[in-house]
């Protein structure tokens, strides 16, 4: 990567621009404002995100500054939404923004926009390190889908798994179709392999609906021996399913996010893992950086913080029960 | 003379911007037809509506039997015996004969929560009424209303209403789609309603038909009683003017006739 | 959105003594419905193979049949009275995360969660009749705005209040015997109160009075009234019921899967309509029966869970769901027409 | 789902000369919805602050407008003609799709595939006349079976031709000028086109025999087609109109964001009937214009946009959307009663 | 005699189950009128739809001066100059009166892609058009027809088909919602209209009216013609009878007019 953001308040591009008074480095904390482009806010995994950067916000209203948290209201449109989002947040004056760039072709052209205009941009839970340098911005802070994914396919493969099964309830989404594409990697890295079960729209949010088109789907092809879901709720739904096949013993069970409920099935054996990104840590460490950036021009010397993928399985599975409760996980 | 059946004094009506009826002051006793003559808009189904509880009065009181009442709802006026048709509608398309026929009236068997609606006797009961007003090709209660002619389904709502007028008989212009003879037979039940000491209470706009089963006449022009008289008490010639909202009829009826003439010529 | 119905009066020429009964057959709404489950049915049997027909492939649409069908039943006495009713999908929702919160996050007794989840469902049904009686805006724009309103107040008040938006439960076992138990490992406790529901709503539209005034009112809503039907009361009822369906499911779900999320439920807005649709009532009201809730129902789950038996790409599924709604509503519509058409035989007696 | 509609026909007894050019104000369809507009405009400039009133805070809500309003016209159209077109998710997600794929994975011109994914939106709409037309079956329910239809055709083939289901696209300067630059940095060209389409369409309702048409089939299908009106062709005409309009939304958003996603657009199937009625449209058909409509889509962009700009938590958002959508359309009631009660003073001549 | 401006030949119509119409032929001819007569659900209606493009016929065929055409929809129709006054229906509660009058035949002006609806006229036309039906409480051509009483409603359709009727003009119980006086300006107009040479079918069950009118009649029983004759070729008794599908009315109206008696007694 490159070391464009390792030095501080120099790196920013084009300073002088227009607003650039309040928008610089180092304007001591009173005009702060923050804006932070995250996802739909039913979203168990955003709300974990939401609560990190509410917490780090405390500290920013401290101060005299304030954080807003713009989110789409759902994932229907989700590139032209996020882009009218950081449009949005740099005509409100934003003094920096943290956003996930999940569809880049259709974000780009707004985080540059608030780049070059001389908002610092900070990326984070989607984008990467790639796509950061491409837009400008400071730091990128978060997981990447596909290697989570890949991580969870080569956990599987590890653990024997020879077939797993990616439950896509949001097909055609940009996330969750990279998520299961890195679980096929992985898979294929370690001999096995992996394919989708998108569901359809009419499916979404029943849980019962989506059990058994699990099941059914373990029914028809019996070499099956691992399921991942995209969500929390999927993987509740993927356990009856597996339950109700008669496949508890043969079927390993993995999904992306985690709650409680999943981490008391992994202590109870029941499940295998589930892939964490610390979502919490993704909406903290993010605002914690752009408030710092803002109020003090400091920057952390690395440009990427990766807060995953890790893998909770039997081995760490109390400590995640811990932050569960808490509400940070 | 005998207590009035039903008694309005000063009733009146207003929608947002119009003064649909106002001082209305009517009786209306047992074992006689009122008629209710009016032009075009002159109020007379607004007067009606209020009678049946469809619409509540902006003033005025209504008594039955003496006592004076207020209808909540249609439904409370039915509870007096007092059953209505209305100008349009009143049949449902895709129910049953039967089942039309007793709307919010449904006869029913057995007791307790195992109480039920009896729709044999619904349909039965339906065919047979209908048949007393000369219609003989509906013979099943289970046909459904939207495969009824035109005729027919005014003649189901007329069926059901002199079913259920059991003190008051209320009908606004019933015989408008009817032929002749199904309206002939409309007439003839009026006068067996009275007979048995039903008060009839008739809207029509066909002079012959009102003269023939009418004992006392209401006339309404743009909201108000204009004239309230006895059978015989006026000719032919006054009713159909005052009918014609109080407009000489003779000089437009010379016009047609002159017309006429000159087209037979 | 206006069905043009044509009358038709007089009997077929002649008919033997079978083709009656089989117009007698065809007389009934339930009748196109009963034809396109068995059609699906088939359909899959043939394309699903030898697991789409075992237990585990019953339950399956059993199961996702049940849930719909507490929802679609009232849903379908209310279209049949006239009425839309769009915000099941939050109700849902609503209902089943105040058991979560209030059972599982507060710790209170079960019961007291699923009383109020209920009166929750309750309310907001009651809310939505109250508002559509009293304003005469159409129900579709009312229950369009509490289903956004009441998605709205649900993520609102579970963040307020728990800081998160999905909400572990640990039912009691007594709860999960009534509600979300799996019998014979398979067949989800649902189906049984989907039964109950089915046996007390059809008992109510066939066989009471009240039957007869849901027809009369979705057939003609002033002549109902004109009639003596306290319209206004009968709608607030059914809308009362719809709320409490979309609410028993809720708890359902709830203990069955151990918890609540505040983005469940949306999908049964559109799903219960179409049962509805397929099972042969007229969107306009006025028209349709229980037993064809009931075939609807059926046909939406078979088509939904069948796809995944049949080892197709599933990519696809949203396609063939939309051929098959489409069929299966071509085939009510034609046997409605028959129906309209139905007259006894002159030579017979009534 | 039936509005009643109770007629006056006596003028008030009095009235101002002032008073009589308020009530020819009131007596507009678009009066309710201007009121809307302005009320929700006004709330949001309280709460929304300088940054709101800013050139990019209007450039928020008129972007998300101009979007919504291509396809909430002519989706207009056909409410007013008295049908529902629920398939535009779908048709906009084919169209960029079909763009995506043809220019960006394929590589061919742009205009050949800007060419043919309006090619596809307005065959859609022309499928989707043809079938509500010669089957009469309801057209939620026949737009509802493509919507899912054609999602589900699109998921399918994007992921047998590209493997994948969303696909990037480098327009060419041409094309990005006419569909999807941004006018000062802010103001998508959108705009232009929504404001052609609105002219366009207002022309049409208004000022030409067409919109009488539209307004008479929607009034009373079978009275207009007595009338002479061929209210079949008229309605595959609307459709193809409601498909080409949420195409072109498609190729905007496509060459705009450099890329189609297979699973974009969903949201606009709501949006466009809740713009479409709070300007002031009847749900039931026979009433409306386009001025309302423009301000319906004004209303609802206003509301969606400004609630970023208050600060407030925006878990809130849906449920302040559902509460200013009642308001809006119990506000539109109001006026339609009004209107149907104006009648001039007998003195004045005609 | 001259060539007739409308001829049926063996016109019939079935719908799904039912034979509405067998073996219709008539003629219509310029100037005259001609009253269609029967009983509820005969088939005149079902006649005036074949008449106005809006069923197609199951078979027979039609001659229009004397050339054999096939009517494709009532937009063909209006072509020829016929123009149709349906049962019910026919007017648009929330469009403008101007707008209604006009559905389907707008006045235009402008040119080219200019060319735009001209609203201003067409609401003059409506008004005056309507005025001259005895309807003088309607002076605005943007008052919503909503607004109009039912009356009000059945001129302007009528008014509507008087204006376009230019070579033939069909009304099908035009005068059933209306007032004696509203009726009477409707005769008027049907005498008007034959003066100026228009073909007139007339369907009504008042046989004064069709008497008052009528140059040739038409009987229809059961969707056939039953008879077909000129004025005073028949009594009024025998016309009466016709219109009742066949039935004699004498002893209806026997037993009528001695319920009338013993109730006046
Ligand atoms: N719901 C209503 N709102 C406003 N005005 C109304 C309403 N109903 C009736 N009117 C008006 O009140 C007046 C009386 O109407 P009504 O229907 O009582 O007339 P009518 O005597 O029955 O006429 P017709 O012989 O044509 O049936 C008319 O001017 C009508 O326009
Ligand atoms: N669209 C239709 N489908 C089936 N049958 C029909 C249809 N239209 C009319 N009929 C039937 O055809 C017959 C003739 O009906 P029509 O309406 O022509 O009678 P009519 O002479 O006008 O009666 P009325 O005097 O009551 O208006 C009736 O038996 C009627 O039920
Ligand atoms: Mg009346
Ligand atoms: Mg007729």
């Amino acid at each position: 990567a490159s070391g464009k953001a390792t030095t501080g308040a120099t790196s920013q591009p084009a300073a002088g621009a227009s607003s650039a008074a309040a928008n610089t480095a180092g304007s001591g904390g009173g005009k702060v404002s923050l804006f932070v482009i995250g996802g739909k806010s039913d979203d168990p995994f955003w709300s974990a995100v939401k609560r990190g950067a509410d917490d780090a916000a405390k500290v920013v209203k401290a101060n005299g500054g304030n954080v807003t948290w713009l989110g789409p209201q759902n994932y229907d449109n989700l590139g032209p939404d996020a882009a009218k989002l950081i449009l949005s947040a740099k005509s409100q004056g934003a003094t920096a923004i943290v956003g996930a760039d999940w569809v880049p072709e259709a974000q780009n052209e707004a985080f540059k926009a608030a780049s070059s205009g001389g908002v610092p941009v900070f990326l984070f839970n989607a984008g990467g390190a790639e796509q950061a340098k491409n837009v400008g911005a400071l730091t990128y802070t978060g997981s990447e889908e596909q290697l989570a994914g890949k991580a969870g396919g080569e956990f599987f493969a590890k653990n024997g798994a020879k077939n797993v099964l990616c439950v896509n309830t949001l097909p055609g989404a940009v996330n969750t179709e990279a998520r299961c594409k890195g679980v096929a990697e992985g898979m294929s890295g370690g001999g096995g392999k992996s394919t989708q079960l998108p569901l359809p729209s009419s499916n979404f949010g029943n849980p019962t609906a989506v059990t058994q088109a699990i099941k059914s789907a373990l029914l028809k092809d019996d070499s099956i021996d691992g399921v991942v879901t995209i969500s929390t709720g999927d993987a509740d739904s993927s356990a009856a399913a597996i339950e109700q096949a008669g496949a508890g013993a043969k079927i390993k069970l993995g999904t992306f996010d985690m709650n409680e409920a999943q981490l008391n099935r992994i202590k109870a054996g029941k499940q295998l893992f589930c892939i964490d990104q610390q979502p919490y840590l993704q909406g903290y460490l993010a605002v914690s950086q752009a408030y710092a950036y803002n109020a003090y021009g400091l920057l952390v010397a690395q440009n990427t913080l990766l807060t995953g993928p890790a893998i909770i399985n039997a081995a760490n599975v109390d400590a995640a029960i811990s932050g569960v409760q808490a509400g940070v996980r | 003379m005998t207590q009035p059946l039903l008694r309005l004094t000063d009733v009146g009506k207003s929608f947002v911007g119009t003064n649909a009826l106002a001082d209305i002051s009517l009786e209306v006793h047992a074992g006689q037809v009122l008629c209710l003559l009016g032009d075009n808009g002159a109020g007379k189904s607004t007067l009606i509506k209020i009678l049946s509880g469809f619409h509540a009065p902006t003033c005025g009181t209504i008594e039955v039997d003496g006592q004076p009442v207020v209808f909540k709802s249609p439904r409370d006026v039915s509870a007096y015996g007092i059953a209505t048709v209305h100008q349009f509608g009143g049949t449902f398309q895709l129910m049953s004969v039967g089942r039309s026929f007793f709307v919010g009236v449904e006869p029913t068997k057995g007791w307790g929560p195992f109480k039920r609606f009896d729709k044999r006797l619904a349909g039965e009961i339906a065919v047979r009424e209908m048949q007393s007003l000369g219609i003989t090709r509906v013979t099943d209660g289970k046909r459904l209303v939207g495969s009824l002619s035109g005729g027919e389904r005014q003649a189901l709502a007329i069926a059901r209403a002199v079913y259920f007028g059991a003190n008051i008989l209320i009908l606004d212009e019933p015989t408008a789609a009817l032929g002749v003879k199904e309206a002939t037979h409309v007439l003839r039940i009026i006068m067996q309603a009275r007979a048995k000491g039903v008060a009839v209470i008739f809207v029509t706009h066909n002079v012959l038909h009102a003269m023939m089963v009418g004992d006392h006449f209401a006339v309404l022009i743009h909201g108000r009683k204009a004239d309230d008289f006895h059978k015989g008490e006026r000719t032919r010639e006054q009713i159909t003017d005052l009918m014609a909202g109080g407009e000489a009829m003779a000089d437009l009826e010379a016009e047609l006739a002159e017309l006429e003439a000159s087209a037979g010529s | 959105m206006t069905v043009q119905i044509s009358g038709t009066a007089r009997p077929a020429a002649a008919g033997t003594s079978s083709g009656r009964s089989l117009r007698n057959l065809t007389y009934r709404p339930e009748a196109g419905a009963l034809i396109g489950t068995l059609g699906v049915f088939v359909f899959f049997a043939i394309f699903g193979g030898a697991h789409f027909l075992a237990a585990a492939g019953t339950a399956a649409w059993l199961n996702v049949a049940a849930e719909l069908g507490i929802i679609a039943l009232p849903v379908g006495l209310l279209m049949i009275a006239g009425e839309l009713d769009l915000s099941v999908g939050s109700v849902l929702a609503a209902s089943s995360m105040t058991l979560a919160i209030v059972s599982g996050y507060w710790g209170a007794p079960m019961i007291v969660g699923i009383a109020l989840a209920l009166g929750v469902g309750v309310t907001a049904g009651a809310l939505n009749g109250l508002i559509v009686t009293r304003t005469n805006v159409p129900s579709f724009v009312v229950t369009l705005a509490t289903l956004f309103g009441m998605a709205g107040l649900t993520l609102g008040l579970s963040r307020v209040i728990t800081g998160t938006t999905s909400v572990a439960l640990n039912p009691d076992p007594a709860s999960k015997a009534v509600f979300g138990t799996l019998i014979a490992g398979q067949f989800e406790v649902a189906i049984l109160w989907w039964i109950v529901v089915a046996l007390g709503v059809g008992w109510m539209l066939q066989m009471t009075k009240y039957g007869n005034w849901i027809l009369a009112v979705g057939g003609d809503k002033e002549s109902a009234r004109a009639a003596g039907i306290p319209t206004n009361r009968l709608k607030i009822a059914l809308y009362t019921g719809s709320g409490f369906g979309a609410a028993l499911v809720g708890v359902i779900q709830t203990i069955l899967y151990n918890g609540a999320q505040v983005a469940n439920g949306q999908s049964f807005v559109f799903n219960s309509i179409i049962a509805v649709v397929v099972g042969g009532v007229l969107l306009t009201g006025g028209y349709g029966s229980v037993v064809g809730v009931v075939f609807g129902t059926l046909t939406f789950a078979i088509v939904n869970q069948g796809i995944y038996y049949t080892g197709w790409n599933s990519d696809w599924a949203s396609f063939i769901l939309g051929v098959l709604i489409l069929s299966a509503v071509l085939m009510n519509n034609t046997f409605r027409r028959l129906a309209l058409s139905y007259a006894p035989r002159t030579g017979k007696k009534a």
